[in-house]
């Protein structure tokens, strides 16, 4: 269809939800309202490593207001999962409830479902767990050394393995040794970002309500509503046409939503007891349980020429990914995918590690994979900046990508833009460029 | 009392898409008797605009008026799917998706037109304003509204269509990591000014300007609502957000908002940007992802600037005043 | 599931705390016992009905009701340091809700009100079931901040010189507490006569610190004995480490905040 | 366990509820009445999302015992609906896209209603502090700003002519 002039894309329209969330209208998971509501509050671990003993939830279940008690026993499907298992993504290492094990001070180990939300904590807090205490890893350098304590058997080493045996994720492109070699400059440096919560003001929840011919229809506020329908079918080995989920009006993301930890368990106790069971992640939860961004290092070693060409760039990332794998691995081969940033450099050599330690496990969070070697780059372009001598405009434009470049994971460039959007900071900033800098296009033939 | 100021910048790209492809997104459009039309989809609106971009998509590509288009989202009974919103990927698949459905529900309306006109198809067009008419003819022409109700109620036929958007998957090579990862790239470029008070290491963010190039904007309030609110949260984690402030130990984990810090509305500078828009070759009218980027490049523009302050070389984020304060102290111990 | 107990007078209230004992939570505004404290207790005893809410002045000093709130404070207390410092309190809502008894309950860091009490050398005064007790504010710390009673009551005379309150945070309003000093110094004939300094965020509840009040009585305020004070403040606090900040960085702030106050005072 | 029958003036209706334990007044208009504009974002305090109005001064729900509240009047952004007494501020919200996941919205509303009420003339600075218990993780807080800003001058406008 020929577009000739665009009417209505492109217009500053109203946003369609103003309307409502201006007046307190709008309709999130929790406004629904549905009779003979349950509360579920978990019971979680309290240790960052421990084997697991005993369960004992005899006085949970006899606590005032319960209905229901869940652990790993009443699991009608899969013990483990992952989220990505649907699309090849494995294998799946991470408990639905802990048996066994606990990997992590927060793991979910009992659900209690009761009346009220008061009564469903009190009882969680009676679960009696009995467990002994395992060598706790935290950190990056810790999980790797040798002889490190093994948090989960599918990782002996405590990182994850990639296709065809890797130890990382990662891209080969030129020869960075030789390019290294023939460098005027080194510039090497090692970068840091800590774990960062995505904290949307609406936590994790959903409700899950029996509808009759043994369907459930969940109301949640995830990111993906196939995709929490799917992970939930398969964890609890039920048909997907049992599962009906409603959301689409979610009180802020960033990532944080898409854990698929709360509709599995709540699914199954409105299966188990036959009424409406709401789950809703406490703040503390949201913020201690729930993924956070995890921690990167990114190490940078540039082969910079004089005239400001890098020539080589070799990048060794580590990703904390907590005690468990959720999407790290995604992330890791993402983050590939984006190194080395927006210029085109000849000899490019990656490796993206996800590494186990016994911390909450990590997930997607704004920019999944990209921030931090986002933030590495940029501040290490200023160190080579300083360290050649050059402006910091000048050596970005002179290494931004041009359209049709051949980038590291061998795609051509397109849809390029790089020094256009350089080159109107730089007016916007007052920034004042020579002319050569200032006729820049991502359509030039690439300097040198 | 010691401040210092210093001017930082970066420039970053960032991938349209989830990340080797594969996720489709699907999309139903079809005419009620009145002429309204309903988009009919399961993705997830975070509160971004996907709705309102959505219903755009679908009037431009349907030539109808914004008010008559309905974007009925949210229920896996009755939309079809979406693999979720994440990834800067739903404006670029859900909005593919609906231009497909649209356009084949604008074919199917312009049909019955033609027939209730007597006309050929080929020489119809939209008014946007809720008519169909001869190309320079604007006498003959009839309702959208009648059109759909010849629909249903003479002619026993649909107005309607489907839409899908894959990206096929293309996996990594795992020795070269060759592939084709994203659909398109999008760019910003931010310049912070910050001022660092040395005795407390207290750093206030100045300003924030920015240029962003993200393809034909569907809406720019909303891009621009993207770029102030990543501006904000890219301040945050520059120089406060961690759930670990003594990482990797896990002691002192925050559990509320007021141990989680992020900045106020006091600590909110004034954000410019100015907006570029270099069509993709493959998103909705041209359009790329902006919701994930806009966080990233305020984040080194801003250590970048508190390098350039103090003449240090700070490498890690959050920015604390202490981690300040430490590489204040490390470099006088150099100096001496 | 806790009780809820309305007592309808201080006497009943008193009462109430000495039955029930460390059973029962004490709620007034409820901004900090809501979170940690009434949840787990037992009883829960609400105080807001009792009126314990007037500003009386008399003869230049404050006799503050403990269920004033920091509202009340920025409001109808023209004393800077006091406004200061229940601005810094939450925002707004919580501002309406705090109230100045139980600031000076409030788990560190927070008990930014308190800091500037000390600073005054108030004296608080409890209803218990043997009838009403007072102490000062600082002993009331020094003695591990154990009530016997309902804190009904806040004395404070005077400023006796110049009062400055500043706070160290991570961000401009509703900013957790790195840490806050009140310094109240009366300058005579060219000297300091007399120097009261109080830090929060400094301690495991707010503290007076004499150390630094001797580090100046007697000289000129200045240069040289800004320093000492700062010095000696900086190595007899014991700050801890929160999400917040490190003691590292919070014994270096209260120097360096401690060095600002003391300059403020010292320009006029 | 004793209960005790509270009654409350809520957006203008008389309640009475039985309560006996811990019961917050954010439970009582979000599940008993069915005020759902009243958000928990925390229930600790922290987000600002179940602010309402009680006895005309801001405070926040969620750490409000219902008991505290016995006899009070209580305004929530149901209640502002009613009495359109902040149409200008809403339209001013919409025009400046000043939410997007609207979550913090109503909390936000009511706390800009309890500033212009007790400050029909705040400046920006008076505006950012009165923010400042009311958490929003989208908008980054200008487009905010600036709607109390366009609502400021359109009232001191109309009071000038």
């Amino acid at each position: 269809m020929a577009i000739k002039d665009l009417k209505i894309v492109g217009q500053p329209v109203r946003l369609r939800d103003l309307d409502t969330h201006v007046t307190g209208e709008t309709v999130y998971y929790e406004d629904v309202r549905v009779p003979r509501l349950l509360h579920l509050k978990m019971h979680r671990s309290t240790y960052s490593h421990a084997k697991i003993l005993n369960i004992d939830t005899a006085e949970a279940k006899s606590s005032p207001g319960v209905v229901c008690v869940l652990t790993h026993e009443d699991l009608p499907g899969k013990k483990k999962f992952n989220a990505l298992a649907g699309v090849g993504v494995g294998p799946e290492d991470e408990s639905v409830l802990a048996f066994e094990k606990v990997r992590w001070k927060g793991e979910s180990v009992v659900a209690v479902i009761a009346e009220t939300p008061a009564q469903a904590e009190a009882a969680a807090a009676k679960v009696k767990v009995d467990y002994e205490e395992l060598p706790v890893v935290l950190g990056i350098d810790e999980a790797l050394k040798d002889g490190a304590p093994v948090i989960t058997a599918h990782w002996p080493n405590n990182h994850y393995i990639f296709p065809e045996n890797h130890r990382a994720a990662q891209v080969r492109f030129g020869d960075v040794e030789k390019a290294f070699a023939e460098a005027d400059h080194i510039v090497e440096d090692s970068y840091e970002t800590q774990p960062i919560e995505q904290a949307p003001i609406e936590t994790n929840g959903c409700i899950a309500v029996p509808v009759g011919e043994n369907r459930i229809t969940v109301y949640s506020n995830t990111q993906g509503l196939q995709f929490s329908l799917d992970t939930t079918a398969g964890i609890l080995d039920i048909p997907t046409s049992k599962l009906r989920f409603i959301g689409g009006t979610v009180g802020g993301g960033f990532g944080g939503k898409v854990d698929m930890q709360v509709e599995p368990i709540t699914t199954l106790a409105a299966m188990r007891t036959g009424r409406p069971v709401k789950f809703k992640y406490t703040r503390e939860e949201e913020m201690r349980v729930s993924s956070s961004r995890s921690a990167w290092r990114v190490v940078i070693k540039d082969g910079v020429m004089n005239d400001g060409r890098i020539i080589a760039r070799k990048i060794t990332t580590y990703q904390d990914s907590g005690a468990y794998l959720r999407f790290s691995s995604y992330g890791g081969m993402k983050h590939c995918g984006h190194m080395p940033g927006p210029y085109t450099i000849p000899n490019v050599w990656i490796d993206s590690i996800v590494v186990f330690t016994n911390r909450a496990p990590s997930n997607a969070m704004r920019g999944f994979g990209v921030m931090a070697g986002s933030f590495a780059l940029e501040v290490q372009m200023d160190t080579i900046a300083e360290t050649i001598g050059m402006d910091p405009w000048e050596l970005r434009l002179i290494n931004a990508y041009r359209e049709g470049d051949m980038k590291s994971h061998q795609k051509e460039v397109e849809d390029a833009g790089m020094v256009e959007t350089i080159l109107t900071a730089a007016k916007l900033a007052g920034k004042q460029l020579p002319e050569a800098f200032q006729n820049m296009s991502s359509f030039d033939q690439k300097a040198g | 009392m010691s401040k210092l100021r210093g001017t930082g910048f970066a420039a970053v790209n960032y991938p349209t898409g989830m990340h080797l492809g594969g996720d489709p997104t699907q999309s139903l459009v079809h005419a009620t008797t009145s002429g309204n039309f309903v988009v009919t989809m399961s993705s997830v609106d975070l509160g971004q605009g996907l709705k309102t971009i959505l219903a755009q998509i679908a009037a431009e590509t349907l030539g109808v008026p914004l008010d008559t288009v309905i974007v009925d989202t949210g229920d896996t009974d009755t939309g079809p799917h979406c693999t979720g919103t994440f990834a800067s990927r739903t404006t670029h698949r859900a909005g593919n998706a609906v231009i497909m459905a649209a356009a084949e529900a604008r074919k199917a309306m312009l049909e019955v037109a033609a027939e209730k006109l007597e006309v050929s198809v080929e020489d119809l067009e939209t008014d946007g304003r809720g008519n169909i008419h001869v190309a320079g003819v604007e006498e003959k022409a009839i309702s959208v509204a009648e059109t759909a109700g010849a629909a249903h109620f003479e002619l026993g036929k649909t107005i309607s269509g489907r839409g899908i958007f894959l990206k096929t998957p293309s996996p990594m090579d795992p020795d070269t990591g060759e592939s084709d990862p994203d659909s398109t790239q999008a760019h910003a470029c931010t310049v912070a000014e910050v001022e660092v008070d040395t005795e407390t290491g207290t750093v206030d963010v100045l300003s924030i300007k920015s240029a962003y190039e993200v393809g034909q904007q569907v809406n720019p309030a909303l891009v621009k609502g993207q770029i102030v609110g990543g501006a904000w949260m890219g301040i945050g984690h520059a120089l406060q957000e961690t759930t670990a402030p003594y990482y990797p130990s896990i002691d002192h984990t925050p559990g509320d908002f007021q141990s989680y810090l992020m900045p106020g509305a006091a600590d909110m500078p004034q954000v410019e940007c100015e907006v570029l828009e270099i069509p993709s070759r493959n998103g909705p009218f041209g359009a790329k992802g902006v919701g994930e980027m806009v966080t990233n490049s305020p984040i080194p523009a801003i250590v970048n600037a508190i390098n350039n302050a103090l003449g240090v070389r700070i490498k890690q984020i959050p920015v604390t005043p202490e981690v300040i304060l430490r590489a204040l102290d490390e470099k006088a111990t150099q100096v001496t | 599931m806790a009780e809820y107990l309305q007592p309808g007078s201080v006497e009943e209230a008193a009462g109430m705390i000495a039955s029930h004992g460390s059973s029962l939570a004490i709620v007034a505004g409820g901004t900090s016992a809501m979170r940690y404290s009434a949840p787990q207790a037992e009883q829960v005893m609400g105080v807001r009905g009792l009126g314990m809410n007037k500003i009386e002045r008399s003869s230049g000093g404050l006799s503050l009701g403990a269920g004033v709130t920091m509202s009340q404070i920025r409001e109808s207390l023209p004393i800077p340091a006091l406004q200061d410092a229940a601005r810094g309190v939450g925002g707004p809502a919580v501002q309406n809700m705090a109230t100045i008894g139980g600031n000076i309950f409030a788990r560190q860091p927070y008990g930014d009100v308190a800091v500037v009490l000390l600073a005054l050398d108030a004296t608080v005064t409890f209803s218990t079931a043997n009838g009403e007790r007072s102490q000062k504010l600082v002993e009331f710390y020094d003695a591990g901040a154990q009530a016997d009673g309902l804190l009904t009551r806040i004395d404070c005379a005077a400023p006796g010189g110049e009062l400055v309150y500043l706070k160290c945070g991570r961000r401009r309003f509703n900013s957790p507490t790195v840490v806050a000093v009140a310094a109240c110094i009366g300058i005579d004939n060219g000297k300091v006569g007399n120097a009261c300094i109080a830090f929060g965020g400094a301690g495991k509840h707010p503290m007076r610190c004499v150390a630094a009040e001797q580090a100046l009585i007697g000289k000129a305020l200045g240069d040289a004995s800004i320093k000492a004070a700062a010095q000696q403040a900086a190595g007899a606090c014991s700050p801890g480490t929160d999400s917040v900040a490190t003691e590292w960085y919070r014994r270096r702030m209260i120097a360096t905040y401690l060095t600002r106050a003391l300059q403020q005072i010292a320009a006029g | 366990m004793a209960s005790k029958i509270v009654s409350l003036k809520v957006n203008g209706k008389i309640e009475e509820l039985v309560v006996s334990a811990l019961m917050t007044l954010q439970d009582v208009l979000r599940d008993t009445l069915d005020y759902t504009s009243v958000k928990e974002g925390c229930r600790q305090g922290g987000c600002g999302s179940c602010s309402v109005i009680v006895d005309g001064e801001l405070r926040l729900s969620c750490l409000t015992p219902i008991q505290e509240v016995d006899g009070s009047e209580v305004t929530t952004l149901e209640g502002l609906n009613q009495s359109n007494s902040i149409t200008a501020l809403q339209n001013q919200f919409v025009e400046k896209y000043a939410a997007q996941c609207g979550f913090c919205t109503p909390g936000m509303m009511v706390a800009i209603k309890a500033l212009l009420d007790s400050n029909p003339n705040p400046d920006r600075e008076e505006i950012v502090e009165a923010l400042a218990g009311n958490i929003c993780r989208c908008t980054g807080y200008l487009p905010i700003i600036e709607a109390v800003e366009s609502v400021v001058a359109e009232m001191s406008g109309a009071s000038g002519e």
